[in-house]
């Protein structure tokens, strides 16, 4: 598969097609895989594809120094694909100017990440080219699982779940790598970097970390394609996941609605329904 | 095609002859009815003007016995207890906390989910095709006047069948077997129902309107899928005729017993020689 | 360092005898940019005002805190004064110390701790308050009014009158609407036809009018002051330019069997027709799916007929467009036809009252027509059955109106006046007919309006019953009316040789498809809403479009009249400036920062934000960004909460302002 | 002769000094795959193996990432200043990395450079770092690449060195060091011996060559390209010391406080105008990487960075000094 | 926990202009008393009411947050309530994932002909609140330094 990714890649680059592939490589130092950015077909042996194809690529794309590159195509997972969906949608990014060579994927990390176990986009969607067969098809999309790990959360005691989050954000120090791995975060300047008015104390201390974990997460609502690159990235393995899965789980229940999946849905923030239906509201 | 079947006391008692006709006309139609097991009283008791939970419960037990016994239709050929039912069922759909509540007081687990019927409704399931189909004698010597009464059609919220004041289902059926039903005035008038018992004077004095309207329309005969309006209509008519000395001489059939002899199933079998007016 | 000037107002009694007024300017005086604070009487009042006029120039304020009552009571009032002494006027701002806390909390120290906090709110939001300037926009000064009844052709005739250019469009071949179909109008029982005849003419005339028949409005787009209209004019199969109305084409028709619209069905008309004699313009359409030649290919006697030579079988649908500043929406009511399934599933009849079962049930429009002496009867009171003239009519009064069960609460308001009028026309042309009428009760008000009533039952023997009819029922050639007359305490039956059901008032069909359209709102019933019931009865929350007549709610011709000329009035009013001035309350994108997601775009109920793009001198795109249209935003911040990175904001009720607000709390 | 420290004696001793009102941090397992420097409220959570380095610093524990400068309050017209109160514990770090300890002396430069942070020293001399000679390093680890070792002793106070699984020896290094093992270690004549280092990545001279002319190199964008510009780098970074000053608070008063910042946020150089000098991800590279080699060494005569690893083990895009310089100025 | 008595919960209610901050007007006028601890951000519309206003009142030290504007179909600008309904249905599952306490945040439609309602729902907030306590988790969290 590895092989076939690498001609393809070649390919691309030497009719023209794309100037830089934005793809994963084997980092010099240490064993881990890293993003790297191809443009010379003769570099596209770098390319490699293995279970520890973390990153979220997407991301690049609306980095400068990555557009400067050129006319790109870019290696995506299932769970990938769907923030390109999403950036689409909201007029991120042009797909039409983009190649999206999409990987089968049967899950990465050892062992498999957590948002692997739920997958139903084993293969991505909406590809241009897609490299090798995963061995996993892509099952019926059901709730079923999806929303396990905040399903048991919830069910712990307020006061066990005011302590875990004191304890978690209190190691909190604010390096917004979790902000700056996201793809969906593209804001030109962050509401917490804004002072007038100071929205969001900038502090690491628990007043700033409640307020921006829950502008981070709230801010993707609707959007959050659980990709858990947050999470990953998170130098102080805060489980943010949790937090993303409780509003894609409101998502879904009240509007039958998952980011990212279906290109003919309209987004959910920004839109209303009459029919929404509450019972919190008196 | 299997549905549940609640006689409800009548149709056990007083009007058995309706409730041959119905298991004798629906069988012919290939219509298997399962009794429901256990059943109890619909609610149309004084329970339905004392107690609403009451009310609720009794009829929800029946619901909740066909809904285990898995028929999710349900015949009640006597309006009363179709509506009764209807009118839980329909309470009960729309609050988990009733469900749960009467849940409780049944010992069954009610969903509400069952779907009751009256006769004229298990009759248009069947289909008009099918019944024309297995016809084999026209009705075309029948003139008759349909009577619906007070309930087949009312409440029109709960019952959400055919206009409850211009109703023409029974009209329908009818035609198609070849009879020329009348358009009257009475189809939904009152026949006084229980004051049968209270108030004999009444009941005999809305009778004979009702006979009345029907013969000044050219009517021979009445249908009635009712088995009160069938008490007070045939056996009160005699007395109503010795009361206003005049003479009806109206046969009233169940719809039943004008299906069941358009089928060819003899009169005995429909129970139509338990009637009290018997037309030369 | 801002310096604001704290007025606080004891509302005489109002405020200070819950809250220590003279206290309250004491503390609030100590807050940081507080240059004076002092309480007043009546703040509102003229010596209150230049006080405050007298203070801002005195202590050079930047801004400006009323505390007093509500806003949406004076604060127009204090930012005019404001403005007088020269200090913008957004930068004034109130503190609501007597709805909201003088007049609910009577523990004078808590009422006066909360003014307190109120004020420092206050005083916070205004530290960041924005000198504003109103937003001018160019006005159209045409006006385009949508429907011909008698309302519209008021409203237009006026707007025209008033020296503007106004395009009235009609969906029917004529103008006129319901009123045209009338026999005589109460109270006082003159001719209607011979009161509104003229006014259609002077319409069809009028040099500013522009006229739109057999048309409708395709869609609507611009805002207030730019509205751009497209209009679908209906092939009429006839040029109307050639056409002198002669009326050979009518009369030689062989096709005559059409029920007449305008008679209601009662009488039929031809293929190619004028709706009614008077109509205007008086140039008649052809009914494609009546016409001979349109089914058969042959005929096309008209064609030979016309010596004008108007006669275009080929004749096609036209959309044209009309730019206009201001739109009017008089598209009338129709009647709740009961005993048949209604147009909007939650009003569904009962056919209790037989109506579509017996011919001689009819409605009012219908009886209307029965007595108007230009009806299919030549005002002959003859019932639809057999032709016969009716001894004993039964008039129903509130069918529809006034009952949940038809899913219409409201009293339609003229059907007691017109039933009284029918059972007096009634006895007018049948001398020894007997008029009875069932009714709930007797809704006369307005100027001769019970004397009316009085009339009828007293001098024109109308009976009334207080009651409902329960059913009617056909006997030999009768109608049974079975009701009751709750006064008497009896149930009654009468023998009636006709029925006539004063049904209730709707909205015109597809009112709601025209409503959103506009952008205007609709309450359940589909009567569109009007911006406010008391200050704003004519004004809708879309600006620029005005509501008159009946689609606004039931009504009578006097108020419907009424209604057209004061919107007339606004529309004269907003032409009479060169530019609109609006409220700069509204968004305002940060376009360096905006990146260009467009939920704003998404949320804006008023299609007020657009996709733009920023370039360079030589055209290249630099980035792109939402932009909002000064014209169109009404200043909800919708847009505002949706948008992430706050790169779009408020004026008037900024991020800066609310959160300074907030934090005043503390 | 060597002084001992049995490992049965540490958590006793640490209870000790817990008990004595001191602050005690050191390295604690957070999940099973993450353990972090942190103030200890129990002996028991003190871990002292069987990981290479905690995944932050413990620079936290002098520049704590929030500090409050002074408060201020809005009297009427007035304004009120609150200074804000230095801090008075005795605190104690345990089991601290040597590439930890030795970042300490560097921090000491930048805070009493041209003005004495009271804040920093008041902090720095309430503690005492007993550092621990390193057991193990990995793929990131590059000390000896920066003039350092597995049991080097700078900025330490004590140093222990591990002898068997049981016991450590000591050895005090100044009189903090000295003060605190009063009467908790035993004569022994076991001693431990300090592991071998990381194999050296890349030649210092060399790096100082290329940095002396490479600051235009287009390199530093290459190198750059996959970061993504957040700044777990720097604040799991020992030396990285850079902080933003913020008020906090309403209209009637609030504080100011200090919190860390860092030179990878493209924020971290914007100018109002909306000019950035560093517009890009490789210039902010390039200026972390000159800070810590060049910038600093050149104006206090050491380097910025000790070599730890935390920036590369904590980057989501895997990059960090040690990628950096390897693409930069690699060793043959 | 301080004695349910004397504990006058702070409630910060953010309004709609049109419909809500009228009805409290008239609450006014009809002289409809209610507890004297609430405190009204007037806002043109609920669409306008962003989440983190309800983080910030409690930042602030709010123990309640009442948000609350038109009923459906009645907004002023057509739908901006619409839009808010939305966001709150997302909004609360966050937070009780969070663990902030939901019951301390309210929502209505209040209309400007709802004066008795608002003193209905003030009341009742108060009351709620009162049993509730004061907000001290939050509190703790805005409190909470890091390590001095």
């Amino acid at each position: 598969m590895q092989e076939e990714l690498r001609q393809t890649c070649r390919r691309l680059l030497t009719d023209g097609t794309v100037q830089v592939v934005i793809g994963y490589g084997q980092a010099a130092a240490d064993d881990r895989v890293v993003p790297v950015f191809i443009t010379r077909p003769e570099d596209a042996d770098q390319l490699v594809w293995n279970d520890r194809c973390f990153a979220n690529l997407a991301k690049y794309l609306l980095r400068k120094e990555v557009a400067a590159l050129g006319r790109a195509a870019i290696c995506v997972k299932g769970c990938d694909q769907r923030a390109l969906l999403v950036l689409e949608q909201e007029s991120q990014i042009d797909r039409s100017q983009l190649t999206v060579i999409g990987l089968a994927c049967d899950g990465v990390g050892e062992p498999r990440q957590a948002k692997c176990q739920s997958c139903d986009v084993h293969t991505p969607r909406q590809a241009d080219i897609t490299v090798g067969q995963a061995s996993a098809g892509n099952p019926p999309a059901t709730a079923d699982g999806r929303y396990a790990e905040i399903e048991a959360f919830l069910k712990k005691t307020p006061a066990e779940r005011m302590a875990y989050w004191k304890a978690e954000l209190s190691r909190c120090v604010k390096c917004y790598a979790c902000r700056q791995v996201c793809p969906m975060c593209y804001c030109r300047q962050c509401i917490v970097d804004k002072n007038r008015p100071v929205v969001i104390s900038t502090s690491a201390t628990l007043k700033g970390n409640f307020a921006w974990q829950i502008t981070r997460a709230f801010h993707l609502a609707g959007r959050c394609v659980g990709c858990d690159e947050c999470t990953r990235a998170c130098p102080a393995g805060i489980d943010l996941r949790l937090l993303n899965l409780s509003l894609a789980k409101a998502a879904e229940e009240n509007f039958s609605f998952r980011a990212g999946m279906d290109p003919a849905a309209d987004p959910i923030i920004g839109a209303y329904s009459q029919q929404d239906h509450e019972e919190f509201i008196r | 095609m299997d549905i549940g079947y609640y006689p409800g006391c009548a149709l056990h008692g007083s009007s058995n002859d309706y409730g041959s006709s119905v298991r004798a006309c629906l069988a012919a139609l290939g219509v298997g009815l399962r009794e429901l097991d256990d059943w109890i009283c619909c609610g149309a008791t004084a329970a339905h003007s004392l107690n609403h939970l009451l009310a609720i419960a009794l009829p929800a037990r029946n619901l909740a016995i066909a809904e285990r016994d898995g028929l999710p239709d349900l015949l009640a050929p006597c309006p009363m207890c179709s509506m009764e039912l209807m009118k839980a069922g329909r309470a009960l759909a729309a609050s988990a906390e009733l469900r749960r509540q009467v849940s409780d007081i049944v010992e069954l687990d009610v969903t509400g989910e069952a779907k009751v019927l009256n006769l004229i409704q298990v009759l248009q399931k069947v289909g008009l095709d099918q019944i024309k189909e297995k016809a084999v004698r026209p009705l075309t010597d029948f003139h008759p006047a349909c009577y619906y009464g007070c309930l087949l059609t009312r409440p029109p919220d709960t019952l959400r069948f055919d206009d409850c004041e211009q109703p023409s289902s029974m009209e329908t059926i009818l035609r198609a077997l070849g009879a020329s039903p009348v358009e009257w005035n009475m189809k939904t008038e009152c026949c006084g129902a229980g004051l049968t018992m209270a108030d004999e004077d009444v009941v005999l004095e809305l009778s004979h309107k009702i006979l009345g309207n029907a013969q000044e329309h050219g009517a021979d005969c009445m249908v009635v899928a009712c088995p009160m309006c069938h008490v007070n209509l045939d056996m009160k008519q005699p007395e109503v005729e010795r009361r206003y000395g005049c003479r009806h001489d109206m046969a009233v059939y169940y719809l039943s017993d004008l299906v069941g002899l358009a089928l060819g199933i003899d009169r005995h079998a429909l129970g139509i020689d338990r009637h009290f007016v018997v037309k030369q | 360092m801002a310096r604001i000037g704290v007025f606080i107002c004891w509302c005489g009694e109002n405020i200070a005898r819950n809250v220590d007024v003279e206290q309250a300017a004491a503390e609030v005086a100590d807050l940081p940019g507080v240059a004076c604070a002092l309480a007043y009487k009546y703040m509102c009042s003229d010596p209150g005002q230049s006080l405050m006029r007298r203070k801002i120039a005195e202590e050079r304020l930047t801004g400006v805190v009323v505390a007093s009552c509500s806003p949406h009571m004076h604060l127009r009032t204090f930012r005019k004064a404001a403005a007088m002494a020269g200090l913008n006027p957004y930068l004034v701002e109130m503190a609501n110390i007597r709805e909201h806390c003088s007049w609910v909390h009577h523990d004078r120290s808590q009422a006066t701790r909360k003014a307190v906090e109120l004020i420092r709110m206050s005083v916070a939001k205004v530290r960041n308050n924005h000198a504003l300037q109103p937003i001018a926009i160019p006005v159209t000064r045409r006006a385009l009014v949508i429907g011909g009844g008698v309302a519209g052709i008021q409203a237009a005739l006026d707007i025209a009158d008033a020296g503007y250019q106004v395009a009235l469009v009609e969906r029917e071949p004529s103008i006129g609407g319901k009123m045209a179909g009338l026999s005589e109008t109460f109270p006082t029982l003159d001719c209607s036809q011979c009161i509104l005849t003229p006014r259609m003419v002077d319409v069809g005339q009028h040099p500013n009018i522009t006229l739109h028949t057999y048309s409708e409005i395709e869609a609507v787009e611009g805002y207030v002051g730019n509205f751009k209209a497209t209009i679908r004019k209906k092939a009429r199969y006839v040029d109307v330019a050639k056409c002198t109305g002669c009326g050979q084409c009518w009369n030689s028709c062989p096709s005559k069997k059409t029920p007449s619209a305008f008679d209601y069905n009662m009488g039929n008309r031809t293929a190619i027709y004028v709706p009614f004699p008077q109509a205007v313009p008086a140039r008649p359409v052809i009914d494609r799916n009546a016409c001979l030649h349109f089914l058969k290919g042959k005929c096309g006697l008209c064609a030979k007929k016309c010596q004008a030579g108007a006669i275009r079988f080929d004749d096609q649908d036209q959309l044209v467009t009309e730019e206009v500043g201001a739109i009017v929406v008089a598209t009338g009511f129709q009647l709740y036809s009961i005993g048949k399934e209604q147009t909007n599933g939650h009003t569904i009849g009962y056919g209790e009252y037989g109506y579509g079962q017996s011919p001689d049930v009819i409605d009012s429009l219908q009886f209307e027509r029965l007595v108007s002496a230009s009806g299919p009867t030549n005002g002959e009171i003859r019932r639809p059955s057999d032709g016969k003239v009716p001894k004993t009519v039964v008039f129903i009064s509130c069918v529809g109106s006034r009952d949940n069960a038809k899913g219409i609460s409201y009293c339609s308001k003229i059907c007691c006046m017109y039933t009284a009028k029918h059972t007096m026309l009634y006895k007018h042309k049948v001398h020894d007919g007997q008029a009875h009428v069932f009714y709930m009760d007797i809704r006369a008000g307005g100027k001769n309006y019970d004397e009316f009533v009085r009339r009828a039952i007293e001098q024109d023997g109308a009976q009334y019953h207080r009651g409902r009819v329960s059913k009617i029922t056909q006997e030999n050639g009768h109608l049974i009316v079975r009701g009751v007359d709750t006064l008497a305490g009896e149930p009654l039956t009468i023998e009636a040789d006709l029925v006539v059901l004063a049904a209730a008032m709707r909205p015109a069909d597809h009112v709601e498809e025209l409503a959103q359209k506009l952008n205007v709102g609709y309450d359940e019933n589909g009567f569109l809403s009007e911006s406010h019931p008391k200050l704003r009865p004519v004004e809708t929350n879309a600006a620029g479009v005005f509501v008159c007549g009946a689609c606004q709610g039931p009504k009578d011709i006097p108020e419907s009249v009424a209604q057209a000329s004061a919107v007339a009035g606004k529309v004269a009013i907003m032409f009479s400036r060169e530019e609109l001035s609006r409220e700069p309350e509204i968004a305002k994108v940060n376009e360096t920062n905006c990146a260009a997601c467009f939920a704003c775009v998404r949320a804006c109920p008023y299609n007020a934000i657009e996709r733009a793009e920023i370039r360079d001198r030589k055209g290249n795109l630099v980035k792109r960004t939402a932009r909002v249209n000064q014209g169109l935003c009404m200043g909800c911040g919708t847009c505002v909460a949706v948008c992430p990175s706050k790169s779009i904001d408020l004026d008037g009720f900024s991020e800066q302002q609310i959160y300074a607000m907030v934090e005043s709390l503390e | 002769m060597s002084e001992l420290l049995s490992g049965t004696a540490i958590r006793p001793w640490i209870e000790r000094l817990l008990a004595d009102g001191k602050r005690v941090a050191g390295p604690q397992r957070v999940h099973e795959d993450l353990v972090q420097y942190a103030w200890l409220t129990s002996a028991d959570q003190l871990a002292l193996d069987g990981f290479v380095r905690p995944s932050n610093s413990i620079k936290e524990v002098v520049f704590p990432r929030h500090e409050q400068l002074y408060g201020y309050q809005f009297k009427g017209k007035r304004i009120e200043l609150l200074p804000a109160e230095l801090p008075t514990k005795e605190q104690i770090v345990i089991g601290a990395r040597p590439c930890d300890a030795a970042a300490l002396p560097a921090l000491d430069g930048v805070f009493n450079w041209d003005t004495q942070d009271e804040f920093y020293n008041r902090r720095r001399e309430l503690t005492t770092v007993v550092t621990l000679a390193c057991g193990a390093y990995d793929a990131h680890c590059f000390c000896t690449s920066v003039g350092l070792g597995p049991g080097d002793v700078r900025g330490s106070d004590a140093l222990l060195i591990a002898v068997d699984d049981e016991n450590y020896e000591v050895r005090c290094l100044t009189d903090k060091g000295r003060r605190l093992f009063a009467g908790v270690t035993t004569e022994s004549s076991a001693v431990g011996r300090v592991m071998e280092g990381p194999p050296v990545q890349f030649d210092l001279d060399k790096l100082g060559a290329f940095l002396a002319g490479g600051y235009d190199n287009p390199a530093w964008q290459a190198a750059a390209m996959r970061c993504l510009g957040c700044a777990a780098c720097a604040y799991t970074c020992p030396t990285c010391h850079c902080f933003d000053i913020v008020d906090e608070g309403g209209p009637s008063g609030g504080t100011r406080v200090r919190n860390w910042d860092a030179c990878q946020f493209s924020m971290f150089t914007a100018h109002a105008s909306g000019h950035n000098p560093r517009g890009n991800q490789g210039q902010r590279q390039r200026q972390r990487i000159y800070h810590k080699f060049q910038i600093y060494p050149e104006k206090f005569g050491a380097l910025l960075c000790t070599g730890c690893g935390n920036c590369t083990r904590n980057c989501p895009a895997g990059l960090g000094v040690l990628p950096i310089l390897k693409t930069i100025a690699p060793t043959p | 926990m301080s004695d349910s008595n004397d504990f006058q919960p702070k409630i910060i209610a953010y309004v709609c202009n049109w419909c809500t901050y009228l009805g409290a007007d008239l609450a006014g006028t009809n002289r409809l008393e209610y507890p004297a601890s609430v405190r009204i951000v007037r806002l043109p519309c609920t669409g306008r009411i962003d989440f983190n206003l309800i983080v910030k009142a409690f930042e602030t030290g709010a123990d309640a947050v009442l948000v609350s504007g038109c009923h459906p179909g009645d907004c002023h600008y057509t739908a901006g309530n619409y839009h808010a309904r939305r966001r709150w249905m997302l909004f609360r599952p966050l937070l009780e994932a969070l663990e902030i306490d939901t019951r301390r945040i309210h929502f209505s439609w209040i209309s400007a002909a709802e004066g008795k309602k608002w003193q209905q729902v003030i009341t009742e907030i108060a009351d709620k609140t009162r049993e509730l306590g004061p907000y001290s988790d939050y509190r703790e969290i805005c409190q909470a330094e890091s390590e001095k």
